[in-house]
């Protein structure tokens, strides 16, 4: 089709899709819409990452983001009650300056990050790196200590969560 | 390595304390724990064991003992020093984990070998820290603090990936080491986008380190915490991260320097301005002393800056990293206790002189170590950094940092004004617990000492 | 004998001790008799020393005392030099200090400072000794200064009176003005010749370029305009009279002033080398002596009108140097010391005499009640009117003559000058003697002779003053004139005189006949008119006014250099020193300031702002790297 | 070239996203919104270090991204109970009332 | 040896006397103050026997990998300076007796520390030592001025630490820069010599750069116009003890700071800028004492004084030939007994009248005939009539500055005539004259101001009459920098 691969054109369009979405997050009003925006953002990502022959981060992808934090996001929302659509908006100008600066950041790193490709770097490992098994292997061989470590963090984030979450005893 | 996994057990250690109720043993064992992770630390440093451990994901060699050996030895003074404050907190066991947890992060920092580390090193100690910052729940400015520092930490952490992804892309490794070969090798042919990553882990460490233009968190954060945590974010994380930098700049992009030594003599000719004239104009102390750490940080990037790979800015960056603990241990130690009573502004220390002669001195001794005036530490700290930069091209540097350091002069002798000169109304002495006295007394104490005779330390390290 | 000219000045230093520090625990007499003998002691010597030196084929003998600067090639020893210049000013010095010590003894008897005066005489006899004997330009300075202090505290004695004090650091301060110009010419003398010993000085004169001795010899001249009281830096010798009287005669009569006199004596090598210089000293001299001579002629003031014409009298001094008549200056000197010392202290004698009335105004018809005063102040004025055959007509008559023979433009002021002199001076014995008496019945009462102590000074001076001429008889006359062959040594000898003795005849003739001519003016306005001076407060004549109030000399100094210098104080401390340079310092601190508000703003609390901030920088960052 | 696509597409799409994410940080005012567009930044690097990975054929890169996701949720956590803390303090979590802290 | 005890003394004196209450405090601090004249006494005699005596030098090694070293030694102009210190702090000691400051065990523990850093300053032949000492110095004087000085101190104190603080970076940075191309058998060194060497292989344009960036601080310690805006304001806020460290002996650091470690390092530089050096301070010479002229406050008046002083003094120095060096020596040690001793007058006047308002003063010869024949004593000795200590100096600087520029020393030789005006002036209007209905009555005075302006007098005129044997130490010292500086 218009000289394209299937990959390609799958490409094309989830791409054009999760900036869509993308854009979605942060331009609607209502949170709540903001929070489905970005589960379809993480699902278009998930969708390149298939694309990328890494089926099981993809999957993990959508347990972990879309099922897992994005749902804590929603219920914080729906908590505070912020389901509105006249949430305090920023000023035009703040907005503006904000659009502008990160636009300017898009044209200078676009324009410096050039040159992948004329460097003759290509894909030359197999495609099964994306596997499960492929994967457990680095992960508990030569991330040993990182997974470890990572422990330590995740306790860390419990701890300083219930600990923050606690109602003051008084 | 030894030291890392006992402070991570002392951390899961801590957080069965309450469930055992062994609450009241705690705080010894914490010292304790503390203790022996020096010790070990001390030895593995003394037989100049170098080992690569868990496939090069981190090597605790000289240079990261060393840094470890001053976190360590803070972190124990800080452990005193906050002996009550922990007592007035409800979350006793909470507060010791994570700020154990934190100190597994930076212990990290010291010694990473790999992005993977150095990337979970920095969360490890950013996320208890952000929690600490928090940690007053029923004062909103403590919230705003933890809010602050989580927002824009992330988002730093957002460029730190970033570039970690860009130069992965182009090198094709996490590790420092293969990543330097890599970059040695083919110097010529590296896409753009490498640099781009450099640049922005720059960008980020440079956030973590709080260089303007990307300071703009510390002075809120600072003031906004609780004191204590305050000093361990001036002073652990402060180190910690200065350790990280050197290692990731000095180490693994020595090779690329010419991309990142301009940005980093700009940022800090701009840290150096910004934050010593924000701090002349500072009433609230803590806000001051955040901007001084600034201002210290612009110091320690000058040696960075100053000399690629060579001992005599890693001296210098030990020697500084180690007199700016003591003197904020020092100082944060004594406007925790002078700004008990909620008044953190300059006028709380109004007449110190008064009402406790020693502490005075004291707060009078960190504040001239922190001005760099001799026979204290800082000012050889501050001499090191000189001898480091002055066989540079960036001499102009020295200039900007001789004339704000005068600046700077003017709001640390505020202090000492306020102290000596000023009135206050009430002429009660200012009672401070034993356990405070001890370590504010150690480390004035060792601010001269080291001042005196820097040979101690300096000749230590020869790398 | 002359290896102890070390206790000359040391007599003087021992009775300024004495004085000093147990003045007021001993009675008045001891103490003026301790001073007093001090100086004679030192009087003795110096008469015992300049015997042995005229006895001596060796003329110049130098004594050295101690070393007292070494710095490197400068090696200023403390060495006394005693030859027929200095034996000759150590007796005037001694000779005539002694008299006024012992005249002082009776004046002051009633003061409550008597110690104290004797201390401050005796301390400047010793600097005036040190002055004329040191061997080196250095220890001259020493003494130059130290006389400069002396006549400070002797003018400011009466330390209560403010005009008194402010008069005294007048004199002071000018007197500093001439000391920068001598201690600069030290230097480039120095400079120049590597040493400032006069002999190895003198020795090299020869072989320095003109130009180089020209300017030595202004400076040097700079030192003695103030000290000698010369155009432009001469009036604070008037003003000086706000000492004792006897301060007056010694100090600024008799030896302080002629110290400039005696520097360029010294240095005469320079002078007579350097042309430029000697004309220089001739008309500054002849215009002062012209110059001091008309104001003096309408001063009311006793002690005013002989000051006028001490400086009127330098002048001629400086005018004798100016034309290469050296020891005619010297001789001057030494006539002008016996018969000013003469006038001044009988002046004193008639304030004293007065209850200290100093307005010639207030006086009149003296003549009968003090005698001595009377006689030997008669004497006095007609030495210094130039009347044969008194001292003053010898000297000023030689000094005339050798104006003449330089340049007879320099003869005729100088002998307007003279004649003024004459005539200002009958003025002064006219009004105060002769004639009824206009002061007070009190006054009247209680006028009286001066005790013997006084009037024993007064009339051995009238003495010399009237012999003194003996010293220096003219060469024409086929008798040895002393002076110039005493100071044969010392002195570039001027080639013979050139004059035919005829003229030398004329001019003295036209001088002694210029001065009766005056004095009978004098006369005739004073005793046949029996004209007054107007009184304070009366209109006089334009002219008149200008010259009583000495030609506002004064008030354009004022005017010219001390208010202005009162004014750039000011505008250098509030505007300079405090607005803009202090202002400056302090405006990097408000930059500071200004700056950190700044700053400060951008800290605004709002996360969005940091952040965006952050990127901004960011993109700054990577622009500046990689695109630019 | 990672199945037909050049590595300047992922490098493009990714650096866009992350983009889209700084701006939403820059541009709300709603904290949590703020949360989500940094959850997006993480994403955007993610799915780059998955193309880098794919294109060296190297696994390091996708193991990498399990650290990021563990982070990132481990942040989350971490800032939901702040904000939700907050939000009990002051009844908002809007970051211009959040906003005390200055000079 | 001798020298490091010189040093150490004062030190251990200084803590001892922290721990002491009362006026023992300030018996203690005068008796170990006398010691320590007694030991510098020592070192003179044994210098004069010899002069390169081992005992007279001591080098410790003390950061050895970066060739510092605790290195101090008399030499001839080291030793002139360490018997000015000395000599003055016991007498600033002994002034302190009639005042009553609080805490005063504090007050003159700082004075002992102070001494402590001066003569570290002089006898320091290690750059870098030098400079801790300059540094070490500051902090004494600033708590002195900052707990015991007058009205408005918290906010002048500061800008005379800043600005002082300030200058003394700047030289370090020079230091650091001429350390650096230091070159001691293939290592770096602080030590003098090395330093001098390193400087003189420097080229013009870095001699210049360091000359400047060096010259800076001791001009601003000096001070030279136009750095010297925080004297004027600090002499007359510092207690006058405080004052009398600053002007006796503190202004010396500039001033020995040029001659050792300024002159020797960098020749091209000082033949490039020494004229605008010298310059500055003739025109600071003229236009401080022009200032002095209108000065109201007594204090402030001699502070301005000091201004022009110095600034002779710096440019004698700067001339760098063999007068001017010896005359900035004797000038140094003349200015500092004459200095600290007209303070001591304000002090004593402010004592007895309550003010220094020279206005409100007169006639108080007519009460105290002894204190106005002392105070003219000294004010001769500062407006340097011959015979009097400042003599000898004033006319060895004026002539080796005169071999520089006849211009120059003609007005810096102004000095001569403004001096004596303002100091005339201020003698006058203080002393002489009617006594004022405000003034009260103004007693005599207590021994021990007697005591200390007695020994003062006697200073300035014996070493004004016979200034031999310090001269001869000067000429000596001067020699050797000479040879230095060829």
């Amino acid at each position: 089709m218009l000289g394209y691969t299937i990959t390609q054109w799958l490409f094309g369009i989830l791409s054009f899709l999760s900036i869509m979405f993308a854009l979605m997050v942060v331009f609607s009003r209502n949170p709540v819409n903001s929070i489905l925006y970005l589960v379809l953002t993480f699902f278009c990502i998930a969708g390149l990452y298939l694309l990328l022959n890494a089926q099981f981060l993809a999957v993990v992808h959508i347990v972990v983001y879309s099922g897992a934090i994005m749902v804590l996001f929603l219920f914080v929302i729906m908590l505070m009650n912020l389901n509105q659509d006249n949430e305090p908006q920023r000023a035009t100008l703040n907005k503006i300056i904000a659009g502008v600066s990160g636009g300017m950041l898009l044209v200078v790193l676009v324009g410096s990050l050039k040159g992948g490709e004329q460097l003759g770097l290509q894909s030359y490992g197999s495609s099964q790196i994306g596997l499960v098994k492929n994967l457990g292997k680095v992960l508990f061989s030569e991330f040993l200590f990182p997974f470890e470590i990572a422990s330590i963090l995740l306790l860390a984030a419990l701890v300083g969560s219930i600990m923050i979450g606690k109602k003051e005893i008084k | 390595m030894k030291g890392l996994l006992i402070i991570s057990g002392l951390g899961i250690l801590a957080m069965l304390a309450e469930i055992f109720k062994f609450k009241k043993l705690l705080f010894p064992m914490v010292l304790l724990g503390v203790v022996a992770a020096y010790a070990f630390n001390f030895m593995e440093w003394k037989t100049g064991m170098s080992i690569p451990y868990f496939d090069n994901m981190i090597g605790f060699d000289k240079l990261g003992l060393a840094f470890s050996g001053i976190i360590l030895a803070t972190a124990f003074l800080w452990f005193i020093l906050a002996n009550d404050y922990f007592e007035e907190e409800t979350n006793l066991v909470d507060h010791f984990a994570l700020v154990l947890f934190a100190l597994v992060g930076a212990l990290m920092l010291t010694s990473f070998k790999n992005m993977t580390t150095l990337f979970l090193g920095v969360e490890i100690m950013s996320i208890p820290l952000y929690v600490l910052a928090a940690s007053k729940k029923n004062d909103i400015k403590s919230n705003e603090a933890g809010f602050k520092y989580l927002i824009m930490g992330s988002f730093a952490s957002g460029f730190l990936l970033f570039g970690i992804a860009l130069i992965y892309g182009a090198t094709g490794s996490f590790d420092l080491m293969q990543i330097r070969a890599f970059v040695s090798e083919n110097s010529t042919t590296l896409p753009m986008f490498f640099y781009v990553g450099v640049v922005f882990m720059l960008i980020a460490m440079l956030f973590k380190v709080s260089a303007a233009p990307f300071h703009f968190w510390a002075p809120d954060v600072y003031q906004g915490s609780p004191t204590l945590i305050t000093a361990l974010m001036s002073t652990v994380v402060k180190t910690a991260a200065f350790a990280a930098f050197m290692r990731l700049f000095m180490v693994c992009f020595a090779d690329v320097s010419a991309v990142w030594t301009g940005i980093l003599a700009g940022v800090v000719a701009l840290s150096l301005v910004v934050a010593n004239f924000s701090a002349a104009m500072q009433n609230n102390v803590k806000r001051m002393l955040a901007y001084s750490s600034i201002s210290h940080g612009a110091f320690m990037l000058m040696v960075v800056l100053a000399n690629v790979r060579s001992n005599l800015s890693v001296n210098a960056l030990i020697y500084y990293s180690l007199a700016y603990s003591l003197g904020s241990i020092a100082a944060f130690g004594i406007l925790y206790n002078v700004t008990r009573k909620g008044n953190e502004n300059i006028d709380a220390f109004n007449g110190l002189a008064k009402r406790n002669p020693s502490l005075a001195l004291c707060m009078a001794i960190a504040m001239l170590s922190l001005a760099g005036i001799p026979i204290t530490s800082g000012f050889f700290a501050k001499y090191f950094v000189f001898t480091a930069m002055i066989g540079t091209q960036y001499k102009w540097l020295l200039i900007v940092a001789v004339l704000t350091s005068a600046v700077g002069v003017y709001y640390y002798l505020r202090v000492i004004i306020a102290m000596y000169f000023k009135k206050q109304d009430t002429h009660e002495p200012l009672p401070i617990e034993k356990s405070n006295v001890l370590v504010i007394v150690l480390t004035t104490a060792a601010t001269i000492a080291i001042g005196i005779v820097p040979g101690i330390v300096a000749e230590m390290f020869s790398f | 004998m002359i290896k102890l000219i070390g206790l000359v000045p040391l007599f003087p230093l021992i009775g300024f001790l004495i004085n000093g520090f147990f003045g007021k625990k001993i009675s008045k007499s001891l103490s003026g008799v301790i001073a007093s003998v001090s100086i004679l002691a030192s009087f003795i010597l110096s008469i015992l020393i300049f015997v042995e030196l005229n006895g001596s084929t060796n003329k110049s003998h130098i004594v050295n005392l101690f070393s007292w600067i070494n710095s490197g090639t400068l090696q200023i020893p403390f060495e006394f030099l005693v030859d027929p210049l200095s034996s000759l000013f150590l007796l005037i010095i001694t000779g005539i200090g002694f008299l006024i010590h012992v005249y002082s003894i009776g004046y002051m008897s009633h003061d409550a400072g008597f110690a104290r005066f004797f201390t401050y005489l005796n301390l400047f006899v010793f600097f005036m000794l040190l002055l004329v004997l040191g061997n080196n330009y250095l220890i001259m300075f020493v003494g130059w200064e130290g006389v400069g202090l002396c006549s400070y505290l002797l003018i400011g004695f009466w330390f209560k009176n403010n005009a008194y004090n402010d008069a005294a650091r007048k004199a002071f301060v000018m007197n500093r003005i001439g000391d920068l110009g001598f201690l600069l010419g030290i230097i480039l003398i120095f400079v120049t010749f590597g040493s400032i010993s006069y002999n190895e000085v003198f020795l090299k004169a020869g072989t320095v370029s003109t130009g180089v001795i020209t300017t030595i010899a202004l400076l040097l001249f700079v030192g003695a305009m103030g000290k000698s009281a010369q155009i432009p830096l001469y009036t604070w010798l008037p003003d000086a009279m706000a000492g004792p009287t006897p301060v007056s005669a010694l100090i600024h009569a008799a030896t302080m002033v002629t110290a400039g006199i005696y520097m360029i004596v010294r240095s005469n090598i320079f002078y007579s080398i350097s042309e430029v210089a000697s004309e220089t000293v001739a008309i500054v001299g002849v215009l002062t002596a012209l110059f001091a001579a008309t104001i003096g002629l309408f001063q009311n003031d006793i002690k005013k009108i002989l000051a006028y014409s001490t400086v009127s009298q330098l002048g001629f001094m400086f005018l004798a140097l100016g034309v290469g008549a050296y020891s005619s200056a010297v001789f001057h000197v030494t006539t002008h010391a016996f018969f000013k010392a003469l006038l001044f202290l009988g002046a004193g004698s008639v304030i004293h005499a007065m209850g200290g009335e100093q307005d010639i105004r207030k006086m009149g018809g003296l003549s009968g009640k003090i005698k001595i005063t009377f006689v030997t102040m008669l004497l006095g004025t007609v030495a210094i009117s130039g009347l044969p055959p008194f001292s003053g007509f010898f000297s000023k008559d030689e000094i005339l003559a050798h104006a003449y023979e330089h340049n007879p433009v320099l003869w005729m002021f100088g002998s307007i000058a003279s004649m003024l002199t004459a005539f200002y001076m009958f003025r002064l014995l006219f009004l105060t003697f002769f004639g009824k008496f206009r002061g007070t019945h009190e006054q009247e009462h209680h006028l009286h002779e001066s005790p013997s102590s006084m009037t024993f000074p007064l009339i051995v001076l009238a003495i010399l003053s009237v012999a003194g001429g003996l010293l220096g008889l003219p060469e024409f006359w086929h008798l040895p004139n002393w002076m110039s062959n005493n100071l044969e040594s010392v002195i570039i000898r001027k080639s013979p005189s050139t004059l035919h003795h005829e003229t030398e005849w004329m001019l003295m003739g036209i001088a002694v006949l210029a001065a009766l001519a005056t004095i009978y003016f004098a006369y005739i306005v004073y005793r046949q008119k029996k004209t007054l001076p107007i009184k304070e407060g009366d209109k006089m004549p334009g002219l008149q006014t200008v010259i009583y109030n000495k030609y506002y000399v004064d008030e354009i100094y004022d005017a010219l250099i001390r208010k202005p210098l009162d004014v750039l104080s000011v505008v250098f401390h509030k505007f300079f020193d405090i607005q803009i340079i202090d202002g400056l310092v302090n405006g990097v601190g408000g930059f500071v300031k200004s700056l950190g508000s700044a700053i400060r703003l951008l800290q605004n609390g709002n996360i969005g702002f940091y952040i965006t901030s952050m990127v901004i920088g960011i993109v700054f960052i990577i622009l500046l790297t990689f695109l630019i | 070239m990672i199945n037909g696509i050049s590595i300047n597409y992922y490098l493009l799409l990714s650096t866009v996203l992350f983009i889209i994410g700084a701006v939403g940080v820059m541009a709300r005012r709603n904290s949590i919104i703020i949360f989500m567009c940094i959850e997006l930044m993480l994403n955007a690097v993610n799915l780059l270090l998955v193309a880098f990975s794919t294109l060296h054929g190297d696994a390091s890169g996708q193991v990498f991204v399990f650290f990021v996701m563990a982070v990132a949720a481990a942040e989350v956590a971490v800032g939901l109970a702040i904000l939700s803390m907050i939000y009990r303090n002051v009844k908002s979590i809007d970051t211009d009332i959040l906003s005390n802290l200055k000079n | 040896m001798l020298t490091a005890l010189l040093i150490l003394f004062p030190l251990l004196a200084g803590l001892l006397v922290f721990f002491v209450k009362g006026n023992a405090a300030r018996n203690l601090a005068l008796g170990l103050s006398i010691i320590e004249f007694g030991l510098a006494l020592g070192a003179f005699f044994m210098f004069k026997h010899n002069p390169d005596s081992c005992l007279l030098s001591f080098d410790h090694a003390w950061v050895q990998s970066l060739g510092i070293h605790f290195s101090v030694g008399i030499d001839g102009m080291a030793l002139l300076m360490i018997l000015l210190t000395t000599f003055l702090v016991p007498l600033i000691i002994l002034s302190s007796f009639k005042n009553d400051y609080s805490n005063s065990n504090n007050f003159y523990g700082l004075i002992l520390l102070m001494q402590m850093a001066l003569v570290g300053v002089f006898t320091a032949n290690d750059g870098f030592l030098f400079y801790v000492f300059w540094e070490l110095a500051l902090i004494p004087i600033y708590f002195i001025c900052l707990l015991w000085g007058g009205e408005n101190r918290g906010q002048i104190t500061f800008k005379f630490f800043v600005y002082t603080l300030l200058g003394s970076l700047f030289m370090l940075v020079g230091l650091i820069y001429l350390y650096n191309h230091t070159n001691v058998d293939g290592i770096k060194s602080w030590n003098v010599q090395a330093l001098y060497e390193a400087g003189r292989a420097l080229t013009e344009t870095q001699q210049s750069a360091v000359f400047w960036m060096i010259f800076i601080a001791f001009a601003i310690k000096m001070p030279i116009f136009p750095l010297h805006t925080w004297q004027p304001d600090t002499y007359v806020t510092a207690p006058t003890q405080g004052t009398m460290l600053l002007s006796g002996i503190m202004l010396k650091m500039g001033t020995f700071g040029v001659i050792k470690w300024l002159l020797p390092v960098v020749p091209l530089g000082l033949e490039k800028w020494g004229g605008i050096a010298i310059a500055l301070s003739v025109i600071g010479i003229v236009y401080a004492s022009i200032i002095a002229l209108s000065q109201k406050d007594f204090k402030r008046l001699i502070a301005y004084s000091s201004i022009a002083h110095v600034g002779l003094i710096s440019a004698g120095i700067l001339s760098a030939n063999q007068q001017g060096l010896q005359g900035a020596i004797m000038q140094m040690l003349a200015h500092g007994v004459n200095v600290v001793g007209l303070f001591f007058i304000a002090d004593i006047l402010f004592r007895h009248t309550g003010t220094r308002e020279m206005d409100k003063l007169g006639g108080i010869r007519g009460m105290n005939g002894n204190f106005a024949v002392l105070f003219l004593i000294i004010l001769l000795g500062s407006v340097a009539l011959p015979l009097t200590n400042g003599f000898v100096g004033e006319f060895l600087l004026i002539n080796g500055v005169y071999q520089f520029s006849a211009t120059m020393a003609a007005i810096a030789g102004l000095t001569v005539i403004l001096g004596a005006v303002y100091m005339l002036r201020a003698y006058q209007k203080i002393m002489l004259g009617e006594r004022k209905d405000s003034n009260v009555a103004f007693g005599s005075l207590a021994g021990t101001d007697k005591i200390v302006l007695g020994v003062i007098c006697i200073v300035v005129i014996a070493f004004g009459f016979y200034p031999k044997p310090l001269n001869d130490i000067a000429e000596e010292a001067v020699k050797t920098i000479m040879l230095n500086l060829k």
